[in-house]
């Protein structure tokens, strides 16, 4: 829309971007550490599209197509995590991110 | 050349052919119960040497009569056969050909080196016959024969080098023969490395030869010294010369154990009898003074030589050296108790004397008496030998006595021999020693010097007769003092012993005829005009040519017939003493106070003085720095390094490894860190 | 460059997709031994179809998105045997370990499959498609065995940084397309938005730089190396190098030639990747910190890698450490040439590069397969001592592993040898003395361990004799590879002698892209 | 229907959205139990959902409800379900790592809205809007010279495939095939385990 | 002509061969290997007979950034064709020697020996420092397996001295070789040496040290020995007849076909470092020789010291020092190579070679102690060998274009070299029984065959060692050409001339 401003709508994006990435580096639980990368994913998409608005023709559009693989990739990507989720809980049952860390230097 | 040139390569060849022979015939039957047939091995043996000196004989009698050639140094050189067999060493401009040389002074060489070469090989025979190692004892005579035969036929520096080193290395082994035993080896090794040091002198003057003269072949050394258009080089490198001859020189004290290095010579009468007599006394030892005479032409053109301010040349630090060694093998040889030792520090002395007189320049007396030696040092040996074959390997003095009945053959030939080392008149050694004695006493140039040594080397012609004399009363001529057990199973001498000792003890006696020219009635130079060729124009540039014949040598105050007459009261004196001394017996420590052979006294202490020097001036000192260098460097500093870097490896190794983290939160963190530092330090550079 | 029918260009993707298809389908219809029997031979024909194809397929592109070059098609390759190599190990690993399940096999293949999108790509879309397919093929590879706690902790971290990774990457996508307006390698720049760019060019980057593992973002790979079996190890090892560099090189060569080359890049489409690109002062200029950030992350992957390396006692995990290393070398090949240096410094290329990567990835993909043959049951016996002198127990394996683990400390006569010496060539030819010369020792340091671990292996008694669970296909190819590591030394010309004039890339596709560019 | 807002209220839903996203985001942040954390997450989407409808968008926003506030995170809740954990209860929230991790996703915010203001925001008049026809008629134009993305969306497919087939191979009991031979294999492994 | 590739090839299809074709049978793989060797050292004979003058080219690649092509760049000549004949050689005999030791491992060791003797024809027939570096680098592993896997008690320490020292040093050698090829704009050996004084002065320097630290570590030369010793000590003799005959042989022939030639001013202006740590090397191998207790080790100095006397002899430049470098690298490769048999022999037999294990061992083994004590001599220059040829040559070289005192010095290893052998045949063949002495048996023929012609080669080239000199010497003395210009043109007063005697001489009359 003409008047929100883009330089905004970048910077929720890139705010939201590092509020997944401190929720991954701060938390030890493993879902909040997956959602923090789902979130992070999400910043993106609203990069993507608020850039779209900067550009002309097939160039914009791009800018609209790529979420739509991205919100696929993510899926993809969540539920390979649950199932890892689900995999080493059953050999240790924890999800606290810190309960794996048994390998050393 | 003709024919009787390319026969040249089979003198050498015959031993070596026959040492090949009963090496393999050794190696095939050290399995077996009694080892090789010994007849068969004795025949080969024997005979391989006996065709070198057929041939020998042969080749001599067809070289150009010597009076040909001594119309005066022809650049052509002395009549000769030589043989180039092939191209040896060939590097840059220098070649150096296998070649032979058959001179005058090869074929006297060659002669009484195979002839009494083939007589010990044949005493060999009786004396090894029980021994296990017959075979291998023959084949390293052989070898010895190949290795001697190279040496004096060689036609050049490295071919006379590789029989050189050769008989260096059968010296080693027929030292070392009865292997089992740990002092013999020591003695052999000891043999070995000595000569070694010498011949590290031989080829550093040989190289220092070849970088004057161009080429190493005698017949072009002679040449070169020889041709007046060199005489302005000559003048120029007169110290590289004596450099060389320096060095030269000292590889033939290795050689012919003379001060510094005579250690190993008495050492090496570890080896069997025949041995002592072939190598250690007629052949092998004299080859240093072959070497000097066959360059003499380089001897009497070296330099000058500086030390401390005195002026002297290679020819005199010859004579002086010859000198201390015959004094010093007099002396010892005086408080020897083994037979053998005695006989050994004899040989030392008597290289001292031809020594004596190569360095006064007489080369041909030099040779005479290498020649004559030859004869009475083998004799004695041999007689020797035989006593102590027939006393079951005893070999101390003090356990011997009254054997002239027991051994009638081996007192008969050690008188002969016994009666021409003291220089007696009628022994071959009356007439070499003369003959040095006059040389000495006429020595042109620096005749103090001359006189000097005269002096002392009659002297030691008196010790000579002392304790060569000694060892004769002791032997033979005084009471028994043989061990019981033993005094009823003195074996007699057998016939293959026996034939070589008479033969010897009479070439002994008669060697000396060869030059006779102080006896009026008998003057004969044969000897002299035979080496003329070689060795003459150095003796001529030395000494102004003298008149021929009796009455002219002395210059000094001393005739010949003076000089005649101290030898012979020297020998008579000297005789004297030891009459009185030992004719009952050995004074001093009797056996049993002193078990063994070691020996004792004086002149023991002196030879002993000699090896603890060295000992701890230089074979402590190399095992210590080699330690040293092995401890220190390789396994401190090398291996310490080496370890050093690892453990630094490994010490960088922990301290990065412990970067890694097993927390997750910790290692994405330290990722996180990298991925901002790297979007910061762009943003920094952009500005 | 001309434009291929997307279904001709693509034919080995395809045809590794359709093999992994074929696995899978078959997969639940097959006992377990006949899995283990059968199914790899499967995707074995497949690959080698694939791999047939790959050479015939013409070069060019389709839609400027895929590209196919020379160097593209070796990269390829490289891909295809090393997916080759891993499932002989994977064959011998899961038969011997009576696996349950087949689903590996497919898996593999269609990793495989998302690195050759990888390779192939031309267009960040489609490299970070192919980028998650293999990624999330290999997260269950490496999580193969769920019973094992070390196997579940590599894989929990891997995921999980791989995630958040992606995610890093996907934003960098997300800011080049705004600074250029798409998401096809080397677009022209709008005017403006040159911070855009390189940020998000920066962001790219690291994402790769993780991919392949460079110090710091590394962290993962000794984990996920010593978590996954051995052949899943080799595999992850090879093929994400050459998925991670390709991209990564591909990314800066065309970086450089849009920057150097202006708008030209996008009239004329995608880069080839063995092309020559003009290094303009201006893009020097602005890729400095760039190239000196591929320099010191490579310096110190290098420097870590190996240090790390040298007190590793377990040998999978050793070469983790070491693959470290070896992404340092490859980023030294990044360097930009220093000013000065004759009339090349304004030319840049990437061959030495794509050699290294190659000869490593085969390499790789054969050593840790050998290792599996080595290491016993479980890959148990994958410490220094249990490997203690099974080269003796089993010849074979110690043989081809010699000659990989020789490839990797970079000894001739193997491509691991000629892929140092070109990269430090280039590096000297750079002007980089002194990195080269860095870079050398480090691979001193280097040969070290890789010597320890083949003394190990030789020098050592067997306390048991290995429990090798040979196969056919196991032995005949590694040897193969064992012999193409040796005998590919001879042909480095296709790779880096590709003389391609700056910007040979077809005028229609050029035109065709142009068109849709604002 | 949206696209009709009139000039004043684009940035006032804006920063509405705006508002919620960073809410729910701060609150993903700060969520003790994983559930808390999902439903901030949820909060999120639909919030950027809003946003993307804003920026002309709509289809964009469609499936972000649908598929990710829908899909995923129905599963994401589902599988916390599942494996609710007693022990997760004792992981305290923070600690000090966290300050650290989250000290760094600061600078790396600052680095990027110090590069967005570099570079110019200003709305383009020729910008496409994301709606269904113009994105599927790119999307699938299979023309020589279009954008190929349809190839990209065959991949996607074959993405979808690996992430079922990885999960499977992950996340199932047991991998064994039932046939008659493995059934007692499986038994055994299963009592074993 | 393809006839040095298939030289080149030929141990590599051995190798293949021998580790597919034979199977477990060691005894099969061993005459398999022992047959395809012959027939490679057959192969090779037409290098020094017919086909003297041989070079091939084949592209190979070019280096980016620059235009030199690196090639397949092969050639023959004297020097080259000797030493592979002494490789080719030394390579069955390996085999022959080695059957006790490796047993049923055969394959394996004929496949690494194969592959190593393909490299090493490989680095003496290279005339592209690439290609050169290539095959002298290669070497390596095949080296380490062997050593890894047939060595002694600490086969793995050796390993890792071994490879890491010639490692390191060859790491400087080849950054040379690309600054010389983006400098120089080839890497042909024959352009490099002719372009050489293109290269920038300053880096000169840094270059030569590069090529010569490279070399000087597989020679050795001191102080950078440390792997010798213990590599040599831990390995089997048979590998070691292979390693320090004809390995260490390509230190040397890289000083002289490389060094020489591309840095005659730094190899000038140096020789004194070089001529100072041969000696060291030459002496205080043989002083560190005397006091091993293990005649391995002791065989291990022993080479150190004669190798640094052909290292002393190489930085002379003069010819013949260079001709005798020739010939003392194929008598030493011969004579070193049958010392290491035989003491492998008595190792394989026993698990030792310690000097004092053993005594009176002529009794047990005479024909073993026969050719022992004629390879110690051969080893110790006994005239009528080969090495007497080579020494000589060194040594009047040293003198002639060095100085009396450094020949003198060189010389003194003639005396220590007798030394330690004369004691270990002492300690090992004469006096009384060792404890192990009873474990030992005589030589089976395998084994005499190995060494045997060993002993009649060193003696054949000891009298008649015209074919070695004047092929291999003529072009030892001719790459020495360059810095002997060198010499020439910078020093005014010649160096040839023998500094001072141990005397010093007066302006020299002559007797009158």
């Amino acid at each position: 829309m003409g008047n929100v401003d883009l330089l905004q709508v970048q910077g929720l994006a890139a705010v939201l971007f590092c509020l997944g990435f401190a929720v991954v580096l701060a938390r030890r639980n493993i879902f909040l550490v997956l959602m923090g990368v789902e979130l992070m994913l999400n910043a993106v998409n609203l990069s993507f599209v608020s850039f779209s608005r900067q550009l002309v023709g097939n160039a914009s559009l791009t800018g609209h197509l790529v979420p739509l693989f991205t919100i696929a990739i993510a899926a993809a990507e969540a539920c390979v995590g649950l199932a890892m989720v689900i995999c080493i809980t059953r050999g240790k049952d924890s999800v606290d991110s810190d309960a794996f860390s048994e390998m050393k230097e | 050349m003709n024919l009787t040139s390319s026969l040249l390569w089979l003198l050498p060849v015959l031993p070596l052919i026959g040492a090949f022979i009963n090496g393999s015939l050794s190696l095939a039957g050290a399995r077996t119960l009694h080892g090789p047939s010994r007849g068969f091995v004795a025949l080969i043996a024997v005979l391989a040497p006996a065709a070198s000196f057929v041939l020998t004989v042969l080749l001599a009698a067809k070289l150009p009569p010597a009076a040909v050639a001594v119309m005066g140094p022809a650049p052509t050189g002395a009549p000769a056969f030589t043989q180039v067999l092939w191209d040896w060493l060939s590097f840059g401009s220098v070649h150096v050909p296998f070649n032979l040389l058959f001179d005058n002074l090869t074929a006297l060489m060659l002669l009484f080196v195979t002839g009494i070469g083939t007589l010990i090989h044949l005493y060999s025979v009786g004396y090894m016959w029980g021994d296990r190692g017959f075979a291998r004892f023959m084949a390293y005579l052989n070898l010895f024969m190949f290795s001697m035969i190279m040496l004096v036929l060689g036609g050049s520096l490295p071919v006379t080098f590789l029989g050189w080193e050769g008989v260096g290395l059968c010296s080693y082994l027929l030292i070392g023969f009865w292997h089992t035993n740990a002092d013999y080896n020591d003695a052999a090794r000891k043999a070995f490395v000595v000569n070694r040091i010498g011949d590290l002198g031989f080829l550093l003057g040989a190289f220092v030869l070849l970088y004057v003269v161009g080429s190493l072949d005698y017949r072009d050394i002679s040449a070169w010294f020889q041709s007046d258009a060199n005489a302005a080089g000559i003048a120029a490198k007169g110290g590289l010369i004596a450099a060389a001859g320096l060095l030269l020189f000292f590889g033939c004290t290795g050689k012919s154990a003379q001060v510094p290095l005579l250690t190993w010579l008495p050492d090496a009468m570890a080896g069997p009898t025949p041995v002592s007599a072939l190598i250690h006394a007629a052949t092998m030892v004299t080859s240093g003074v072959y070497l000097v005479a066959r360059l003499a032409d380089m001897y009497v053109h070296a330099g000058a030589l500086h030390l401390f301010g005195i002026e002297f040349t290679v020819l005199q630090v010859i004579m002086v050296t010859g000198l201390l060694t015959a004094v010093f093998g007099a002396v010892a040889g005086l408080f020897q108790n083994d037979i053998k030792k005695a006989l050994a520090y004899s040989t030392v002395s008597q290289l001292g004397f031809m020594f004596m007189a190569a360095g006064a320049g007489a080369f041909d007396v030099a040779l005479f008496h290498v020649f004559t030696h030859a004869f009475f040092k083998a004799t004695l040996f041999l007689g020797a030998g035989a006593v102590i074959h027939g006393l079951h390997h005893e070999q101390d003095m003090r356990r011997m006595g009254g054997l002239a009945k027991a051994m009638p053959i081996a007192h008969l030939a050690m008188c002969y021999g016994w009666f021409a080392i003291i220089g007696l008149p009628g022994g071959s050694g009356f007439m070499s020693k003369d003959l040095i004695l006059e040389r000495l006493f006429g020595l042109s140039g620096t005749p103090e010097l001359g006189l000097m040594v005269g002096m002392i080397a009659v002297a030691t012609a008196c010790l000579t007769a002392v304790y060569m004399s000694r060892v004769m009363f002791l032997t033979f001529w005084s009471p028994s003092r043989v061990a019981p057990e033993v005094r009823h199973h003195i074996h007699g001498t057998p016939i293959t012993m026996a034939i070589p000792l008479i033969i010897l003890g009479f070439g002994s006696l008669l060697a000396g005829l060869l030059w006779t020219e102080h006896i009026p009635q008998f003057s004969l130079v044969f000897f002299k005009n035979f080496l003329e060729p070689v060795v003459g124009p150095a003796q001529a540039l030395l000494s102004p040519p003298m008149a021929e014949g009796a009455g002219t040598g002395a210059h000094h105050g001393a005739s010949p017939l003076t000089i005649a007459a101290w030898g012979i009261g020297a020998a008579l004196l000297g005789l004297l003493i030891a009459w009185a001394n030992y004719r009952k017996g050995p004074r001093g420590r009797t056996v049993a106070e002193h078990p063994g052979s070691e020996p004792y006294g004086f002149g023991a202490a002196w030879t002993w003085a000699f090896d603890r020097v060295y000992d701890w001036v230089f074979v402590k000192p190399v095992k210590i720095i080699g330690l040293l260098l092995y401890w220190i460097v390789e396994l401190a500093i090398v291996g310490g390094l080496t370890y050093a870097v690892a453990g630094i490896a490994n010490f960088l190794g922990d301290g990065y490894a412990s970067v890694q983290r097993s927390r997750l939160r910790s290692s994405l963190a330290l990722s996180a860190v990298g991925l901002v530092v790297i979007v910061v330090f762009l943003l920094s550079q952009l500005g | 460059m001309i434009a291929v029918e997307p279904t001709v260009l693509l034919l080995p993707l395809i045809l590794t997709l359709v093999g992994g298809l074929a696995a899978l389908g078959a997969e639940p219809f097959l006992s377990r031994a006949a899995k283990h029997a059968w199914l790899p031979w499967v995707a074995a024909l497949a690959l080698l179809a694939a791999g047939v194809a790959q050479v015939l397929v013409p070069f060019g592109h389709a839609h400027g998105l895929f590209v196919l070059d020379s160097a593209r098609q070796w990269l390829s390759l490289a891909v295809l045997a090393a997916t080759l190599l891993s499932i002989a190990g994977l064959q011998q690993t899961l038969s011997r370990d009576d696996y349950p399940g087949g689903e590996p096999y497919a898996l593999t293949l269609f990793a495989a499959a998302g690195v050759l999108v990888m390779v192939l790509a031309a267009d960040l879309l489609a490299l970070f498609i192919g980028l998650e397919i293999a990624s999330l093929a290999i997260y269950a590879l490496v999580g193969l065995r769920r019973d094992s706690r070390t196997s579940n902790e590599g894989l929990f971290k891997y995921f999980v940084m791989g995630a958040v990774f992606s995610a890093v990457f996907l934003y960098g996508i997300a800011l080049t397309y705004g600074a250029t307006g798409g998401t096809r390698y080397g677009l022209a720049v709008v005017a403006g938005r040159e911070h855009l760019l390189l940020v998000g060019h920066a962001l790219l980057f690291v994402g790769l730089l993780f991919k392949v593992g460079a110090v710091p973002f590394h962290f993962w790979s000794p984990d996920a190396y010593t978590g996954a079996p051995s052949a899943v190890t080799g595999f992850m090892g090879a093929v994400i190098k050459v998925g991670g560099f390709t991209a990564l090189g591909a990314l800066w060569l065309n970086l450089i030639g849009s920057l150097g080359g202006a708008a030209t890049t996008l009239a004329h489409g995608p880069l080839a990747l063995d092309a020559t690109v003009v290094l303009t002062p201006a893009a020097r200029d602005t890729l400095q910190p760039f190239a000196l950030m591929f320099l010191v992350v490579g310096l110190l992957s290098i420097v870590l890698g190996n240090f790390s390396a040298l007190k590793q006692t377990n040998a999978r995990r050793l070469i983790a450490f070491s693959s470290v290393a070896h992404a340092g070398y490859m980023l030294l090949a990044l360097a930009l040439p220093q000013l000065g240096r004759g009339e090349l410094d304004h030319e840049f290329a990437l061959g030495s590069l794509w050699f290294y990567l190659v000869g490593y990835a085969i390499a790789t993909a054969g050593a840790l397969a050998a290792l599996a043959a080595l290491s016993g049951k479980e890959d148990a016996n994958d410490s220094m001592q249990g490997l203690a002198g099974q080269g003796r127990a089993a010849p074979f394996y110690g043989l081809v592993l010699t000659v990989f683990v020789a490839s990797f400390a970079g000894v001739p006569p193997t491509v691991g040898f000629l892929g140092k010496f070109l990269v430090f060539a280039d590096l000297v030819a750079k002007g980089y003395v002194v990195a080269a010369l860095f870079a050398m020792l480090m691979a001193v340091v280097g040969a070290t361990y890789y010597l320890r671990l083949l003394v190990t292996i030789w020098a050592g008694q067997p306390k048991e004799p290995a429990h090798t669970g040979s196969s056919l296909m196991g032995q005949w190819t590694l040897a193969a590879a064992a012999i193409a590591v040796v005998v590919l030394i001879a042909w480095p010309n296709a790779l880096i002698n590709g003389k391609v004039a700056p910007h040979a890339i077809s005028q229609t596709a050029g035109a065709a892209l142009a068109e849709r560019a604002p | 229907m949206l696209h009709s807002l009139d000039a004043f209220l684009g940035p006032a839903y804006f920063y509405l959205f705006a508002l919620a996203a960073l809410l729910c985001g701060g609150g993903l942040f700060i969520s003790r139990h994983p559930i808390n954390a999902a439903v901030n997450l949820i909060g999120v989407m639909l919030a950027l959902a809003g946003i993307y409808v804003l920026m002309g968008s709509p289809f964009l926003g469609v499936l972000q409800v649908l598929v990710y506030a829908g899909a995923i995170m129905m599963l994401v809740v589902f599988v916390i379900m599942v494996l609710n954990q007693a022990t997760d209860h004792q992981v305290p929230r923070f600690d000090g790592y966290s300050a650290i991790g989250a000290l760094i996703p600061v600078v790396l915010g600052l680095s990027l809205l110090r590069t967005l203001q570099h570079s110019p925001h200003t709305q383009d008049a020729g910008a496409v809007r994301g709606e269904v026809k113009p994105m599927a008629a790119q999307l699938f134009d299979l023309s020589a010279n279009g954008p190929g993305y349809y190839l990209l969306f065959e991949l996607i497919g074959v993405l979808l495939l690996v992430a079922v087939v990885a999960a499977v191979l992950l996340a199932k009991r047991s991998l064994d095939t039932e046939t008659p031979e493995n059934s007692d294999v499986a038994h055994k492994e299963d009592h074993h385990g | 002509m393809y006839y040095l590739l298939v030289l080149l090839l030929a141990p590599i299809a051995a190798a293949l061969i021998a580790s597919f074709a034979s199977g477990k049978d060691g005894d099969a793989s061993y005459r398999l290997g022992l047959l395809l060797s012959l027939a490679i050292a057959g192969l090779g004979v037409p290098l020094i007979t017919c086909m003297t003058n041989l070079h091939v080219e084949h592209a190979w690649f070019t280096l980016w950034g620059t235009n030199a092509s690196v090639g397949l760049r092969l050639a023959s000549d004297g020097l080259s064709g000797w030493l592979i004949q002494l490789v080719t050689f030394l390579t069955s005999v390996a085999i022959l020697g080695a059957r006790a030791q490796v047993g049923s491992r055969m394959r394996e060791f004929l496949a690494c020996v194969f592959v190593m003797q393909a490299l090493m024809i490989g680095a003496l027939l290279a005339r592209d420092l690439v290609v050169f570096y290539l095959c002298y680098e290669g070497m390596l592993i095949p080296m380490v397996v062997l050593i890894a896997l047939f060595g002694g008690a600490e086969r793995r320490a050796a390993a890792m001295w071994f490879f890491l020292y010639t490692m390191l040093a060859s790491v400087f050698m080849l950054v040379g070789i690309w600054y010389i090829a983006y400098h120089l704009q080839t890497t042909d050996l024959a352009l490099v040496v002719a372009s050489a004084g293109g290269l920038p002065r300053e880096a000169m320097l840094p270059l030569f040290l590069a090529f010569a630290v490279a070399f000087a570590v597989k020679v050795p030369l001191v102080p950078l020995h440390g792997w010798q010793a213990k590599t040599y000590a831990e390995t089997p003799g048979a590998v070691v007849a292979l390693l320090g005959g004809a390995m260490s042989k390509l230190g040397i022939y890289g000083f002289l076909r490389f060094v020489l030639p591309i840095f005659p001013h730094e190899s000038v202006q140096y020789a004194d470092w070089f001529i100072v740590l041969g000696l060291i090397g030459t002496v205080g191998g043989a002083l560190v020789a005397i006091v091993q207790d293990d005649a391995k080790r002791m065989l291990a100095y022993s080479s150190l010291s004669h190798l640094g006397l052909v290292m002393v002899g190489i930085f002379s430049f003069d010819p013949a020092a260079l001709n005798g470098a020739a010939v003392q690298m194929v008598a030493h490769g011969l004579s070193v190579a049958a010392l290491f048999v035989l003491v492998g022999v008595v190792e394989a037999r026993t698990k030792s070679a310690q000097v004092d294990d053993f005594g009176a061992l002529v009794g047990r083994a005479p024909v073993m102690a026969v050719l022992f004590v004629i390879a110690a001599l051969a080893s110790a220059a006994l005239p009528g060998t080969a090495n007497f040829v080579g020494e000589i040559q060194l040594l009047f070289g040293t003198y002639r274009g060095i100085g009396f005192a450094a020949a003198l010095i060189a010389g003194l290893s003639v005396i220590f070299g007798v030394v330690y052998l004369l004691i270990l045949i002492q300690r090992w063949f004469y006096g009384r029984a060792g404890n192990l002495t009873d474990q030992v048996t005589d030589l089976r023929p395998g084994e005499v065959l190995a060494v045997l012609p060993l002993l009649i080669a060193s003696f054949f080239f000891g009298f008649y060692p015209k074919p070695i000199a004047s092929q291999a010497g003529v072009v030892a003395e001719a790459l020495g050409a360059a810095p002997r210009a060198v010499m020439r043109a910078t020093a005014e007063q010649p160096q040839s001339q023998p500094a001072a005697i141990v005397v010093t001489t007066s302006a020299v009359t002559s007797h009158p």
